[in-house]
């Protein structure tokens, strides 16, 4: 790696991943309407990011893994939109 | 005793006999042949069952087997050909063998499990025949919902299970593809250096790998309603039937190039070499392999025009639909274009490569039709579908394996075949399949319903006309079976390269050594120098 | 015998569309295949090995030519895109004053449902010239109902309906099928449709034993079952009054609206609590597993009856 | 495969490209496995959108303390996993098999938790197939939601616990020394399934424990 020793880093971004923890579920009792889907969502990608980029060094990846990780979310995304193009504009 | 033996160096055939050195071997391409006859098995039960569907409908009654049989035995043949045959046809017998060839390496990056992958491939099929023999299963190859889950009364788990099994076999293979492409190459094999044929089973491989996990799931969830009675897909339980078919056609929409795209790689491989000339537009016909691979996917929707699915939803399906129309044109022309001022060589394979341009352009323009809306309402679920899709898969796919089998079969076993026998059958099989299926695009546009046992009688002739279609496209089908296993011991000896190929893989003996090339080659030039190699000799 | 047809009868008003849309597309195909198959057989003959043709300057590239060959087949794709769709949207959409008639798919018949009260099995009498809408719905799989010489098709869904609709203009009897999958005999799952001439239609209508019209019989239904107590006049009761609920907009419970469609009437009798009127609690019994689909339909027809806004027919359920 | 046989395996030429496929390939069958997990995540969708109020109000049998303290061990079994990793690639072999244990203590924490869960589940009858009664009016949709929240959290249990048996094979393999600065890979990879397995878990809390926890 860089030298140093990341077991500080790593230390730190647990500790941003239970801030968040604690904020999703804070989140989770304010009354947004539709909103609180979407904050939820927000954090938890930012968790899944935090984790990506850290723990599993995709920070110190080459393109090819980044496209690999993004790979599958992006499908999942297809998937999601066109089936939705369906099912809410069945009316 | 033979005159032509091919003992004279070591290869991977005459590397070990025992059944251990194949059972446990790690050699891909031993892994290849493996998977070549566990394919051809699958192959001839799946042609069974359609020869016995063929002879039912020869008359509009049902005579020769019951309405229950004759559900069973079509659903029989589209789950053996489409997952023990189709899916794995190009990539696990041509693509074990070539890939690593093709890229100059020794072996795919995880060769264990590359051998585990067949092993889920033969417990998978013995699961899925098992279940078949012992009483079968009647929903189609599409495993409709509620039909599939609450009212068939025949074998959908075992069956369910046996191709969830087989999903993991795909995506072991092809992830092994996709890190050995990666990986691996020669030094100098940059990507716009590699042959069609890898960009076709990287294209190929990633839809595996992004579409076959999404079927285990459905096929997983199709299991837990049926077994424990709870609503996800059932209506009456509070599911949705559509969702399912959302689910599976985000499969198996992209599963069809995946039977497809392979054969464009075969035959690209085939058009340059007998044409003694460079792939025309290769830059164009590599991304036009990503774009169908990657656009594929957004498609699905086009099967369920009539479905009860949102007119908005099977609008924005079928522009989308249109839009694959236009890679597949690429191609198209652009292996016509290669002929333009070639050499041709009239071998076995290249016959194999022009039937399959000719039957891919005509299965690729009807799919036109299915995308249309206004059209597909008529002909949806008729026999025009039967046909479009025989003539991609069987007039496409199956021309491009055996186009490449006749190609590298010199490489594979160091043998030549009959090719008097060999441009015979090429020609039975054109015309047998299009007397079979050409007739079917006529029914279809009749109204004729797809799945029909017994049918009204002025459909009659042309179903005669298609059974003995069929009969000649069987027979077709069992001469390069017989003289290919001849050639194994009365085969001329190929010698490296018959063909004067320009490819990695023709650049070492045949049959290849263990680890492939005694020295691992070094790549220095484009594909497909044919011109430059003429001049050379000049 | 039967001889060898080569093309369908055509006999409803879209026939003819389609038919010239397969015809625009069979064109296209013969051009471009037999491009295609001109190119490689010429080309395979011009320069097979040993001939003496000109081989100077072979290209294994063009940027003109594959744009040509890209865009070419993008704008004949895109014409017969917007050509397809614009036929669709005509067939989609039901034009008003459309005669409906419920259609029920179940293993393995279909049962047809007049709104005078006249009932049949596997066979669908329709007036000549007039629209005629088909509301389906299927008692257990999904059925698909097809009628080739109109040139329509539409899959038959449990627990929803779903419309398709033609105007046939010549009288005769043609074939319907199921044609999605079904079951053991789904083979024998078809019929046929009697076009008559409206005179015949009617005597038709009236001399077939019909039962009561199915908003009558709807209304036996709406008492048998004690509908009333809740849904009483004037908003009283514990449910909201259905007089001239048919095609309103309804305010929902937990935001949004709802076009009180038969799609929804039928939820809302079948499922009620999925969408509950706003001001309502979901205290209304399930009736889903109470009533056949040929029950829910005459409930529909009654409270259709009560009145409503007239709404331009759409293609959607109404 | 005997001690002293070379690392890098005959079809590589080097340790690092040996390496790198093995990543790219754990990295593909995680794409794999997303759309595994897609598959229902997707029939989530649809039915939170069509099922919307029904999914609110069945989310509320959920214990969002449990489903908060899981998310927490979880996170915390991915810090020591990425320290595992770590201290595998420098060759402290005590670290790591440390770090590796307490991974499996968390992992296997989480189960345990997830058991409990199940098991009021089946307590409060809310099991569909097996056992469902659902009081409220929307039995349908709430169906539907515990169905997709067994299959979900099974689905993603099943991992854990494969998981759970991979780490303990490196385990024992670490305890003997098998990994150095010159080879930890296997660690390495395992490490990126484990983080998946918490990414999962991390999209599967909000999804199907704070639909509505408000009012």
């Amino acid at each position: 790696m860089n030298g140093e020793s990341p077991t500080g880093l790593y230390v730190r971004v647990a500790g941003a991943l239970y801030f968040l923890l604690g904020l999703t579920v804070a989140c989770a009792f304010i009354d947004m309407g539709p909103f609180n889907i979407v904050v939820a969502l927000t954090i938890a990608v930012a968790k899944a990011v935090l984790v990506v980029l850290f723990f599993m060094h995709v920070r110190h990846a080459g393109g090819l893994t980044r496209v690999v990780a993004c790979a599958g979310a992006f499908w999942l995304l297809f998937m999601c939109v066109l089936t939705l193009t369906d099912f809410l504009t069945r009316n | 005793m033979s005159p032509h033996s091919i003992t004279t160096h070591d290869h991977y055939l005459n590397a070990g006999y025992g059944p251990r050195s194949w059972l446990l071997t790690t050699d891909h391409k031993r892994i290849a042949i493996l998977y070549m006859l566990s394919i051809t098995f699958f192959f001839f039960v799946g042609g069974f069952f359609a020869f016995l569907m063929r002879l039912e409908l020869l008359t509009p009654n049902g005579d020769l087997v019951s309405a229950e049989t004759y559900n069973k035995l079509f659903s029989m043949h589209g789950i053996t050909m489409v997952w023990f045959f189709l899916i794995p046809s190009i990539p696990s017998v041509l693509g074990n063998f070539l890939v690593p060839m093709m890229v100059g390496a020794r072996d795919v990056a995880f060769p264990r499990l590359n051998l585990l992958s067949w092993y889920i491939y033969v417990v998978g099929g013995l699961f899925t025949l098992g279940a078949m023999i012992f009483g079968g299963v009647d929903t189609g190859w599409t495993f409709y919902t509620p039909f599939s889950s609450t009212y068939a009364h025949s074998n959908v788990i075992p069956v369910v299970i046996g191709i969830f099994i087989l999903g993991f076999s795909s995506i072991l293979t092809a992830l092994n593809f996709i890190v050995t492409i990666h990986t691996m190459r020669a030094p100098g094999l940059t990507w716009f250096r590699l042959p069609l044929f890898i960009w076709a089973m990287y294209a190929t491989s990633i839809i595996l790998v992004l579409a076959t996990p999404v079927l285990a799931i459905t096929l997983a969830m199709l299991g837990v309603e049926r077994i424990f009675g709870v609503g996800i897909f059932d209506p009456a339980l509070g599911g949705d039937p559509l969702l399912f078919q959302h689910l599976f056609w985000f499969y198996s929409h992209p599963a069809v190039y995946i039977m497809i795209l392979p054969a464009m790689g075969v035959v690209s491989e085939l058009i340059t070499c007998f044409a003694r000339k460079k792939v025309f537009g290769y830059r164009f016909m590599a991304y036009s392999l990503l774009a169908i691979a990657s656009v594929g996917f957004l498609v699905w929707g086009h099967h369920m025009f009539v479905s009860g699915q949102s007119a908005y939803a099977g609008m924005v399906f079928s522009a989308l639909s249109f839009i694959v129309a236009v890679p597949s044109a690429v191609k198209v022309f652009n292996w016509a274009a290669t002929l333009y001022k070639g050499t041709i060589a009239y071998h076995t394979p290249v016959l194999y490569g022009f039937g399959f341009i000719g039957l891919f352009t005509i299965g690729g323009l009807t799919g036109l039709f299915l995308a249309t809306l206004a059209l597909d309402v008529h002909v949806h679920d008729t026999y025009f579908v039967i046909a479009h899709f025989h003539y991609i898969m069987v007039g496409g796919a199956v021309m491009g394996y055996l186009g490449g089998i006749h190609y590298w079969w010199p490489k594979m076993t160091g043998r030549m075949y009959p090719e008097g026998w060999a441009k015979f059958a090429a020609l039975v099989l054109f015309v047998g399949f299009n007397l079979t299926f050409f007739p079917q695009f006529i029914l279809g546009y009749l109204g004729m319903p797809r799945r029909y046992h017994v049918y009204p009688p002025e459909f009659q002739v042309l179903n005669v006309l298609s059974t003995a279609g069929a009969t000649i496209l069987g027979i077709g089908y069992l001469i390069p079976f017989i003289y290919l296993i001849w050639s194994l011991r009365h085969g001329k000896n190929a010698g490296p390269n018959p063909w004067r190929s320009t490819g990695l893989e023709w650049r070492t003996p045949s049959p290849p050594p263990v680890h492939n090339f005694d020295e691992i080659p070094v790549v220095t030039t484009e594909p497909y120098t044919y011109v430059a190699e003429e001049e050379q000799r000049e | 015998m039967n001889g060898l047809p080569l093309f369908p009868r055509a006999a409803s008003t879209i026939a003819p569309g389609v038919d010239a849309l397969f015809t625009g597309l069979m064109v296209m195909t013969i051009v471009f295949s037999g491009l295609i198959f001109f190119a490689i057989a010429f080309f395979a003959i011009r320069y097979r090995e040993g001939s003496k043709a000109n081989r100077d300057n072979p290209r294994s590239e063009s940027l003109p030519l594959e744009l040509t060959w890209m865009l070419v087949p993008l704008g004949i794709s895109f014409g017969f895109y917007f050509w397809g769709t614009t036929l669709f949207t005509r067939m989609h959409v039901a034009p008003p004053g459309a005669v409906d008639i419920y259609v029920v798919g179940k293993q393995w018949m279909w049962k047809i449902q007049h709104q005078q009260g006249n009932r049949e099995i596997n066979e669908l009498h329709v007036p000549l010239g007039r629209p005629v809408r088909l509301i389906m719905t299927s008692q257990d799989v999904i059925h698909s109902f097809f009628i080739p010489a109109f040139r329509i098709k539409q899959d038959v869904l449990p627990g929803r309906y779903t419309t398709e609709w033609f105007q046939a203009t010549q009288p005769g009897e043609y074939h319907f099928f199921c044609s999605q999958f079904c079951g053991t005999s789904h083979a024998s799952m078809r019929g046929r449709v009697v076009v008559m001439e409206q005179a015949a239609y009617e005597r038709w209508l009236a001399g077939a034993t019909p039962g009561a019209p199915m908003a009558t019989q709807g209304e036996e239904l709406f008492e048998r079952f004690g509908c009333a107590t809740c849904h009483r006049a004037n908003n009283t009761g514990r449910g909201p009054t259905l007089a001239g609920v048919a095609n309103s907009t309804v305010e929902l419970e937990g935001g949004g609206t709802a076009v009180a469609d038969r799609e929804y009437l039928r939820q809302s009798i079948l499922d009620p609590a999925a969408k509950v009127v706003r001001g309502y609690k979901p205290v209304m019994p399930v009736f889903r597993g109470q009533l056949t689909p040929d029950q829910v339909a005459q409930l529909v027809e009654y409270i259709r009856s009560l009145g409503g806004p007239r709404v331009a027919a759409k293609g959607g359920a109404q | 495969m005997s001690e002293n046989r070379a690392l890098v395996a005959h079809q590589f030429d080097t340790a690092a490209q040996q390496r790198g496929a093995a990543t790219l390939g754990m990295w593909i069958f995680l794409a794999t496995e997303v759309l595994f997990f897609g598959g229902m995540l997707m029939a989530y969708t649809v039915y939170r959108v069509t099922e919307g109020e029904a999914f609110a109000h069945a989310s509320r049998a959920q214990n969002i303390l449990l489903g908060g303290i899981n998310t927490a061990v979880l996170l915390t079994s991915s810090l020591t996993m990425a320290l595992a990793v770590h201290a595998a690639q420098g060759g402290r072999r005590t670290r790591s098999v440390m770090m590796l244990a307490s991974t499996m203590a968390l992992g296997a924490l989480f189960l345990g938790v997830k058991g409990v869960e199940y098991a009021e589940k089946f307590a409060e009858h809310l099991v569909p197939g097996v056992d469902f009664h659902w009081a409220g009016p929307d039995a349908g949709g709430a169906q539907i939601y515990f169905i997709l929240y067994f299959l979900l959290t099974g689905f993603h249990a099943l991992h854990l616990a494969i998981g759970i048996g991979v780490i303990a094979v490196l385990t024992a393999r670490a305890a003997r020394g098998r990994y150095s600065a010159a080879y930890s890979t296997p660690v390495e990879v395992a490490g990126l399934y484990w983080h998946f397995v918490d990414i999962v878990w991390i999209f599967l809390y909000p999804l199907i424990y704070l639909i509505r926890v408000y009012r």
